[in-house]
């Protein structure tokens, strides 16, 4: 029984992701128009999108193509319902970080095994990318984590948001502020956003691992990243911002946090490869080690 | 939820998403960038550029074709995955345009691929390409855009046209054979 | 600027965040921009085409670069002019690249663009491959018409003469003065030197509007083009393929091409004329440009009757299909009309003996002073020849039939100029001479006589402006100092033994319910009026003089006194009797002649070889 | 600029000023070479472009090499003449790398061998059997309706009167 | 149907690949294409594809009449059509010894600087567009939106303006239109502070385009690179100095140089010019003179040029755009050839400079050289 209510429990937080996720993206799109003196798409234009493509025909690449695709998608799935969202957690006990971001390693390179199948070079690259950028931001996001760790003494993030109760000054934001700063720099690489997109970069190397995905496939794509989207900005309030007393007000600061990547998003350029990790070994890792050595200190 | 029902529905969000493919085949290009960016603004109708023919819904033939980029533009037709339709934009297309004497450039782009929707102009402004696009959009949600099926269906006469012109094996005209010869 | 390298500069772009899009939300806004609510004024978008303004020249279609417009006969217009066409330009818009040459082009600025842009076309999905670009294609092909005429954009207004493209200001060739060529007949008009005459060939458009306009349809544009090449001598040749007599038209012409020429329309039309005489007289050896065309001959003899200009083109083009041609003259002299008419200093006598040598060095036998009917029979011709052409032209001028009309001093238009030709005029000086008629004949008359010192008065039946004569001349005249009475009907001529005074009366213009001139009507309330004359010339008209054909003969080809009816080749009712020239034209004048002769040429050698 | 048309001519080469800023040299075939290395050694070290006329009433093929000095700010266009039969040249890439390209352009469109030229493939064309397009005895348009298949009539329908011709 | 396969060979001592940047990719500035010999993400060789916009120009301008072409001209450089139509004219009028009015003569300078201006402005998309900063490209080409109204009110059309005629320009300039260009200049000069926040200051901007393409002096004139390519590689060669043509002489106005040799170098210079072309509108406007705007010339079916052969050249945005014009006295051109400022750089000196460079750094090399492959596809 309680199996049973934690499936309907975990599609129901699936598809919440997923709304969410897309329901960003689109605001998204619309906030970086203004900034570029348009009007941009209507917020729910990516539900359009996802819709349409998933009603196209596809063309597949090969077994691996689908079951790379497929173990990305469910791998974020898994993640997402580790997640405690506000009011929302549906196992309380086992919210461990690690496990979330092993998750979503897994669907990078569900991903990545994936596309590398479809044979496209620009995929390659692409995917190559993906991975060196993944190098470059879970170092410093690591260092932050650690130091989290020790400072709230626990691995779990029901645990590390029931230890931010209390006021915003109990909130690890205010307590871990480096930290805060390196692991926001992260997150612009794992959101994908600029100055950070050099796994898409459509005008290098033709958006990259998706260069070979059409129909379905993308749409599975998409339905990824906002996923993704919503589980590292889900990660970045629980850990920073003192998670939240329901999913409403868990929303908003997810949103906030998406809205300040937004804002660098639409300003900055994107990094060479190299550039990009570099430079997320030099300013947020050493924040991280700055901050994790004042907390262990 | 009926057949037909769904199939409108399906329609619908087709119609709301178009994504086009980010190929810019000859001069009438020139005038894609004003209608992406800000001053026209396409986004608003959900239309954005796609890096590729996969992701791809419209293909936009902006103007004449040479043979070399002909060729190119049948591949990648053949790459996009079905729903997907053909833009012609301006004269070239339809009737090759002030090229209709050119040599490397082919007269009428629906011999080789269906084209769905043309629009008049050299070049069309923005105002007419948008046009068309509403235009489009409302056909595709009325299911009356089926070019893509119309290429399935008469796929060998499609081909024979495309070898034609680029898989020629001697000289079209018969002069040449005898210049060649002597040179 | 400030170039410094600063990583929070960009941040500044934030500010737009909370600023209005600039985005012009199309089709719920439009452009604002200009003086008017979309796009700009002078938009090129598809055409329009002012159908009744129109006259189908087809300019339009051959300045379009992208060979987009085609002439299309439509029955649904009537041409604008009786020289038009009910073509009109139908445009391809699979073609089009509304780049406006066509609208600059336009003579009549009908042909206009709009601001009108937006269309587009989803072929019907039922239609098999094969027939869909045909569907396509007719979908963009269409004639402009008054659509979007309520939308106007690029266009040429119809008062611009300085104009896009087209140049309207004729280059005038050079003339002496009023004053100084009225004292002697001398030529004065100064045929273009080449710089003028290219100046003035460049301005055509090239179109043939004017080749329907002339009655023999010689190759204007051709030979214009030649022109503005440089290159008279191919002019010639252009010429030559339909006219032999080049420097005679080029003089006196009645040009009809130039009433016709779409320049003309806004503007001033191109000196045809003046163009013809530049290339012929620049050109000193006919022979290059016209022997190369002999045939071999046939042995086929053919006769011609007078030498004037129907004759003598008819022999040449008789002689190029290599008959043996022999022409007979009654005077002295050949060339007609044009030797005995038309004044020296319109025509110099070299001028016109240079054309018709040419002819005769060809190898056609003249026979001057050779009175058919009188010295050889016609009869006898007709035995004697595969075929006879008659050319003899009106040579019985018409009268005036008042009262006093055989006092001494009154005299009939050609006689007088055949008298101002041969110097045997009687003194002038100081005398008063009245003209009666309007046409050519009579403006020569008036202006032979002014030269001659007599003090001139052309009296009319209707106004200047309905006269026959080309307006050239009267102008011509007028400056020359010759009085003109319009509406002035004589009635009666005074004098004892000779001319004293002439009485007219002011008729008043009654309009022809066919639409043709007006009448004049001479009623009691007329006021009378009466001027001293010294001599009365009546330059009324001429009719044929037929009576060296037999009088069967001239019943059967059906001869009224005025005219001979004859088919397109100049055919009679009598196998192997040809007629030709102002005996058979509606028209009375050298080119009419000349082309009645070269389809007479044609209809003989169609006849003969009928005949085998 | 007269200082290098005096040279240039007192070199045995017909030259002459042709605007403010230009010069013509005509060479024969032989000499075009060293009429540019001369060029380069004197300060014309820009190569603007090569192309080429076809002379077809003459026979010949004209090629044109144009050469520019920044320091003087002129530009010198260096003409020669060779026969349109089994056209040939010799290839300047030893002075402009350049030229390769231009002579791989020419090549194509003109059917003229560059000697010494190492890649001399299509370059703007593909699978081209024809003549080579830009001589003057190529119909480009009997080409296009050959191939594109679509006729027209060049009269565009305006109608000449009709005339009773004598012949 | 062929296209080559995609070639993975393993002879060589590294493993090679073969990668496609266009015709349909979007860090091409065109419909264009190089084929990419890559070792892992570095570009091992280049072969440049063209023809790919191949339309013929040449022989179709042999079957035109001379003033026919002049629609079809502004064809052969989209980004900025009015340098064609000007140098096509002014090689007519020069071997034709026609005399330009200086009204006419203003009106084109106008017409020239504000081309310019809008290939710059679109080039400032390029250099958005091609490293992610997406804001540049909605912004630059926005801006020159209200370029493109200007031209349309002057012309009567948008992007193809077909304006120029030999002995002047179509028609005078409409009522009103300096006041909206003076307006129009001021805007443009609010908005280059921004531009310079957002694109040339941004240091990732800066660091990117420092890092690629590096060209020499001396490169430059070896591989006739023209244009401010050319300047910012350190040489003081704009043919509006140095040889000037319409009224360049009249007009005050300073060349930068930035000559650095970078492709941030190239991005400024251009930057840098569009100040100064904006300078010299504004001159235009105060010292355009009255008078006819152009001279009567016959209409196109007599007008022959006397035979003969001119280069004419002008400035563009990318380089030195030449014509050469050969007459035969006829009413067609006997032979048109046209010189492409790209011809050299995206043919010939591409195969030199991508060697060695990363994959990310060919779109930014490419757009920064300003490539515009209409204008040697021809």
């Amino acid at each position: 029984m309680t199996i049973l209510l934690k499936l309907i429990q975990g599609i129901g937080v699936g598809a919440l992701s997923i709304a969410v996720g897309l329901l960003f993206i689109g605001i998204g799109r619309k906030i970086t128009a203004r900034i570029q003196r348009r009007y941009g798409p209507p917020p729910i234009q990516n539900f359009f999108d996802i819709f349409k493509l998933l009603s196209k025909r596809s063309i597949s690449h090969g077994f691996a193509f689908d079951l790379g695709l497929i173990a990305g998608f469910s791998a974020l799935l898994a993640a997402v319902v580790f997640l405690p969202m506000g009011q929302i957690n549906i196992f309380p006990h086992n919210s461990s970080l690690i496990m979330i971001i092993y998750l979503m390693t897994m669907a990078y390179l569900g991903m990545a095994m994936g596309v590398s199948s479809s044979g496209n070079p620009n995929a390659t690259i692409g995917i190559a990318r993906a991975l060196t950028m993944m190098m470059g931001y879970e170092v410093p996001f690591a260092a932050v984590i650690f130091s989290v760790y020790i400072f709230s003494r626990t691995g779990s993030l029901a645990n590390i948001v029931a230890a931010q109760s209390g006021g915003f000054l109990n909130w690890n934001l205010v307590r871990l502020p480096f930290g805060f700063v390196a692991a926001e720099i992260a997150l612009q690489g794992m959101l994908g956003e600029k100055p950070f997109d050099m796994t898409i970069a459509p005008s290098e190397i033709a958006s990259g691992p998706m260069v070979e995905m059409g129909g379905k496939y993308l749409g599975f794509g998409m339905l990824q990243h906002s996923i993704g989207l919503f589980i590292e900005t889900g990660i970045m309030v629980d850990l920073f911002l003192g998670g939240a007393s329901n999913i409403w007000i868990f929303i908003a600061k997810q949103f906030v946090l998406y809205f300040a990547a937004l804002m660098i998003n639409a300003i900055m350029p994107r990094f060479r490869i190299e550039e990009g990790v570099s430079f997320m070994w030099k300013f947020p890792l050493l924040l991280g080690v700055v901050q994790a050595l004042i907390v262990v200190l | 939820m009926s057949q037909s029902q769904w199939s409108e529905l399906v329609n619908y969000f087709r119609g709301r998403s178009m994504w086009m493919l980010h190929y810019c085949t000859g001069c009438g290009a020139i005038e894609l960038p004003p209608v992406m960016t800000s001053r026209w603004d396409m986004e608003r109708f959900g239309i954005i550029p796609m890096a590729t023919p996969r992701q791809a819904d419209i293909l936009l033939i902006t103007g004449y074709l040479s043979i070399k980029t002909l060729k190119r533009v049948v591949y990648t037709y053949d790459q996009m995955s079905t729903p997907k339709w053909v833009l012609g934009f301006g004269s070239c297309t339809i009737n090759g345009g002030i090229y209709w004497d050119s040599y490397n450039v082919i007269d009428r782009l629906d011999k080789y691929i269906p084209v769905d929707i043309y629009i008049a102009g050299c070049m069309p402004r923005p105002e007419a390409i948008m046009d068309s696009f509403i235009k489009l959009r409302e056909m595709v949600q009325k299911g009356e855009a089926k070019g893509y099926e119309k290429y399935t269906k008469n796929y060998e006469w499609y081909k024979a046209n495309q070898d034609h012109v680029f898989g020629r094996s001697e000289p079209v005209l018969r002069k040449a054979e005898e210049v060649t010869k002597s040179a | 600027m400030n170039s410094k390298k600063n990583g929070l500069a960009p941040i500044s772009a934030l500010k737009y965040l909370f600023k209005k899009p600039h985005t012009v939300r199309y089709p719920k806004e439009d452009l604002e921009v200009f003086s008017i609510k979309g796009i700009s004024p002078n938009y090129r978008g598809f055409h329009t085409n002012d159908l009744e303004k129109c006259i189908g020249c087809g300019n339009c279609a051959r300045v379009c670069p992208a060979s987009a417009i085609e002439m299309v006969e439509y029955d649904d217009v009537e041409p604008a002019n009786k020289f038009a066409n009910t073509m009109r330009p139908t445009i391809d818009y699979g073609r089009c690249c509304f780049c406006g040459q066509c609208v600059d082009v336009c003579p009549t600025s009908s042909l206009q663009m709009s601001r009108d842009f937006i269309h587009s076309f989803h072929p019907d999905s039922s239609l098999s491959p094969e027939e869909e670009p045909e569907s396509v294609v007719k979908d963009f092909i269409w004639r402009p018409d008054q659509k979007h005429a309520d939308n106007p954009g690029y266009l040429r207004p119809e008062g611009d003469l300085f104009g896009k493209v087209i140049d309207f200001d004729r280059n005038e060739p050079r003339k002496e003065a009023p004053s100084e060529r009225k004292l002697s007949f001398a030529k004065f008009v100064h045929t273009y030197s080449k710089e003028e005459a290219e100046k003035e060939a460049t301005r055509c458009l090239g179109c043939g509007a004017c080749v329907e306009a002339c009655p023999n349809q010689l190759h204007i544009p051709q030979y214009i083009a030649a022109i503005s090449k440089g290159d008279p001598e191919e002019s010639l040749a252009w010429i030559y393929k339909r006219n032999p007599l080049p420097l005679i038209c080029g003089e006196v012409c009645t040009h009809q091409c130039e009433e016709a020429c779409v320049v003309g329309i806004q503007g001033e039309p191109l000196a045809i004329k003046w163009l013809k005489a530049y290339s012929s007289e620049n050109v000193l050896k006919y022979q290059d440009v016209v022997e190369e065309k002999k045939m071999e001959p046939n042995g086929k003899k053919l006769v011609a009757v007078g030498a004037g200009p129907a004759s003598l083109s008819f022999g040449y083009y008789a002689k190029l299909l290599g008959y043996d041609v022999t022409i007979y003259e009654a005077e002295d002299k050949p060339g007609g009309a044009m030797m005995w008419g038309i004044p020296k200093y319109r025509l110099p006598k070299e001028e016109l003996m240079k054309d018709i040598n040419a002819i005769l060095d060809l190898g056609i036998k003249l026979k001057t002073n050779v009175k058919i009917g009188k010295d050889i029979s016609f009869d006898k011709l007709m035995k004697d020849y595969d075929a006879v052409f008659v050319g003899t032209g009106n040579s019985k001028p018409m009268t005036l039939r008042i009262v006093g009309e055989d006092l001494p001093g009154v005299m009939q238009g050609l006689t007088f100029m055949k008298l101002v030709n041969e110097e045997k005029t009687p003194e002038l000086k100081g005398k008063r001479v009245v003209v009666v008629g309007g046409g050519n004949v009579a403006m020569d008359v008036a202006r032979s006589s002014v030269r001659l010192g007599a003090d001139v008065t052309v009296v009319y039946r209707r106004r200047i402006v309905d006269m026959p004569a080309a307006l050239e001349e009267i102008e011509e005249a007028q400056e020359e100092g010759v009085k003109f009475v319009e509406t002035g009907v004589p009635l009666q001529i005074y004098g004892e033994k000779r001319t004293e005074e002439f009485e007219y009366a002011i008729a008043s213009l009654v309009p022809d319910p066919k639409g043709g001139r007006p009448r004049p009507v001479v009623n009691d309330k007329s006021p009378h009026m009466k001027i001293k004359a010294d001599y009365v010339v009546a330059a009324i008209g001429q009719h044929p003089n037929l009576d060296f054909l037999p009088e069967d003969m001239q019943k059967k080809i059906g001869f009224d006194g005025k005219h001979v009816p004859v088919d397109d080749y100049g055919r009679t009712n009598i196998d192997g009797l040809f007629f030709g020239g102002d005996l058979s034209n509606r028209r009375q004048d050298i080119i009419s002649a000349i082309g009645a002769g070269l389809r007479a040429a044609k209809g003989v050698d169609l006849y003969l070889a009928s005949q085998k | 600029m007269l200082k290098y048309v005096k040279t240039l001519n007192s070199m045995g080469l017909k030259a002459r000023p042709l605007g403010d800023w230009e010069f013509e040299v005509l060479t024969p075939k032989e000499r075009v070479a060293e009429t540019l290395s001369y060029l380069k050694g004197s300060g014309f070290e820009t190569f603007i472009h090569l192309m080429c006329v076809d002379w077809i009433d003459d026979g010949e093929f004209e090629l044109v090499y144009n050469v520019e000095s920044y320091g003087e700010a002129i530009q010198a266009l260096v003409k020669t003449r060779i026969p349109r039969e089994k056209p040939s040249m010799m290839t300047m890439m030893n002075l402009w790398g350049l030229c390769q390209v231009y002579e791989r352009e020419i090549h194509e469109f003109f059917g003229i061998k560059f000697e010494g030229n190492p890649n001399l493939e299509q370059f703007f064309l593909e699978n081209w059997m024809d003549l080579p397009p830009l001589r003057k005895d190529f119909d480009t348009k009997e080409f296009s309706e050959e191939l594109f298949g679509f006729k027209e009539d060049e009269s565009h329908g305006i109608k000449a009167p009709e005339r009773i011709e004598y012949k | 149907m062929e296209l080559r396969p995609l070639n993975v060979s393993s002879t060589n001592k590294r493993k090679r690949y073969e990668l496609f940047i266009g015709p349909n990719h979007p860090g091409i500035s065109g419909n264009f294409s190089y084929v990419l010999e890559m070792e892992g993400h570095k570009v091992a060789d280049v072969t440049p594809d063209p023809g790919l916009l191949h339309r013929g120009f040449e022989k179709l301008m042999e079957r035109r009449l001379w003033t026919q072409n002049l629609a079809l001209v502004p064809r052969i450089c989209v980004p900025e059509p009015d340098v064609n139509e000007v140098a096509y004219c002014m090689a007519i009028e020069h071997l034709a010894g026609i005399e330009v009015p200086k009204h006419a003569q203003y009106i084109r300078v106008m017409v020239l600087e504000l081309a310019r201006i809008a290939s710059f402005l679109f080039g400032f998309g390029g250099v958005g567009g091609t490293t992610g900063l997406y804001t540049a490209p909605n912004w630059a080409i926005g801006d020159r939106d209200y370029i493109l109204d200007l031209f349309e009110w002057l012309t009567g059309g948008r992007v193809y303006h077909i304006y120029q005629y030999p002995g002047g320009v179509k028609n005078d300039i409409p009522d009103g239109w300096l006041e909206k260009l003076s307006d129009l200049l001021d805007y443009l000069e609010s908005r280059l502070p921004e531009y310079d926040n957002l694109i040339f200051r941004n240091p990732i901007i800066r660091d990117r385009l420092k890092k690629v393409g590096y060209l020499s002096a001396e490169d430059a004139i070896e591989n006739g690179i023209t244009g401010p390519n050319l300047r910012a590689s350190g040489v003081n060669w704009d043919i509006r100095k140095t040889q000037p043509y319409l009224v360049y002489d009249e007009l005050d106005f300073e060349v930068p140089i930035t000559g650095n040799g970078d492709s941030y170098a190239r991005a400024l210079q251009r930057r840098l010019e569009l100040e100064e072309s904006i300078k010299i509108l504004r001159q235009c406007i105060d010292q355009i003179p009255d008078g006819p705007y152009k001279v009567k010339i016959p209409n196109p079916f007599e007008f022959r040029v006397p035979a003969g052969s001119y280069y004419s050249k002008v400035e563009s945005s990318r380089g030195e755009f030449g014509y050469y014009v050969v007459s035969n006295g006829d009413v067609k051109p006997y032979r048109v050839y046209i010189r492409g400022p790209s011809y050299s750089s995206g043919l010939y000196y591409a195969k030199k400079a991508m060697n060695g460079m990363r994959i990310e750094d060919v779109p930014v090399w490419i757009h920064m050289m300003d490539i515009c492959p209409p204008d040697f596809d021809r």
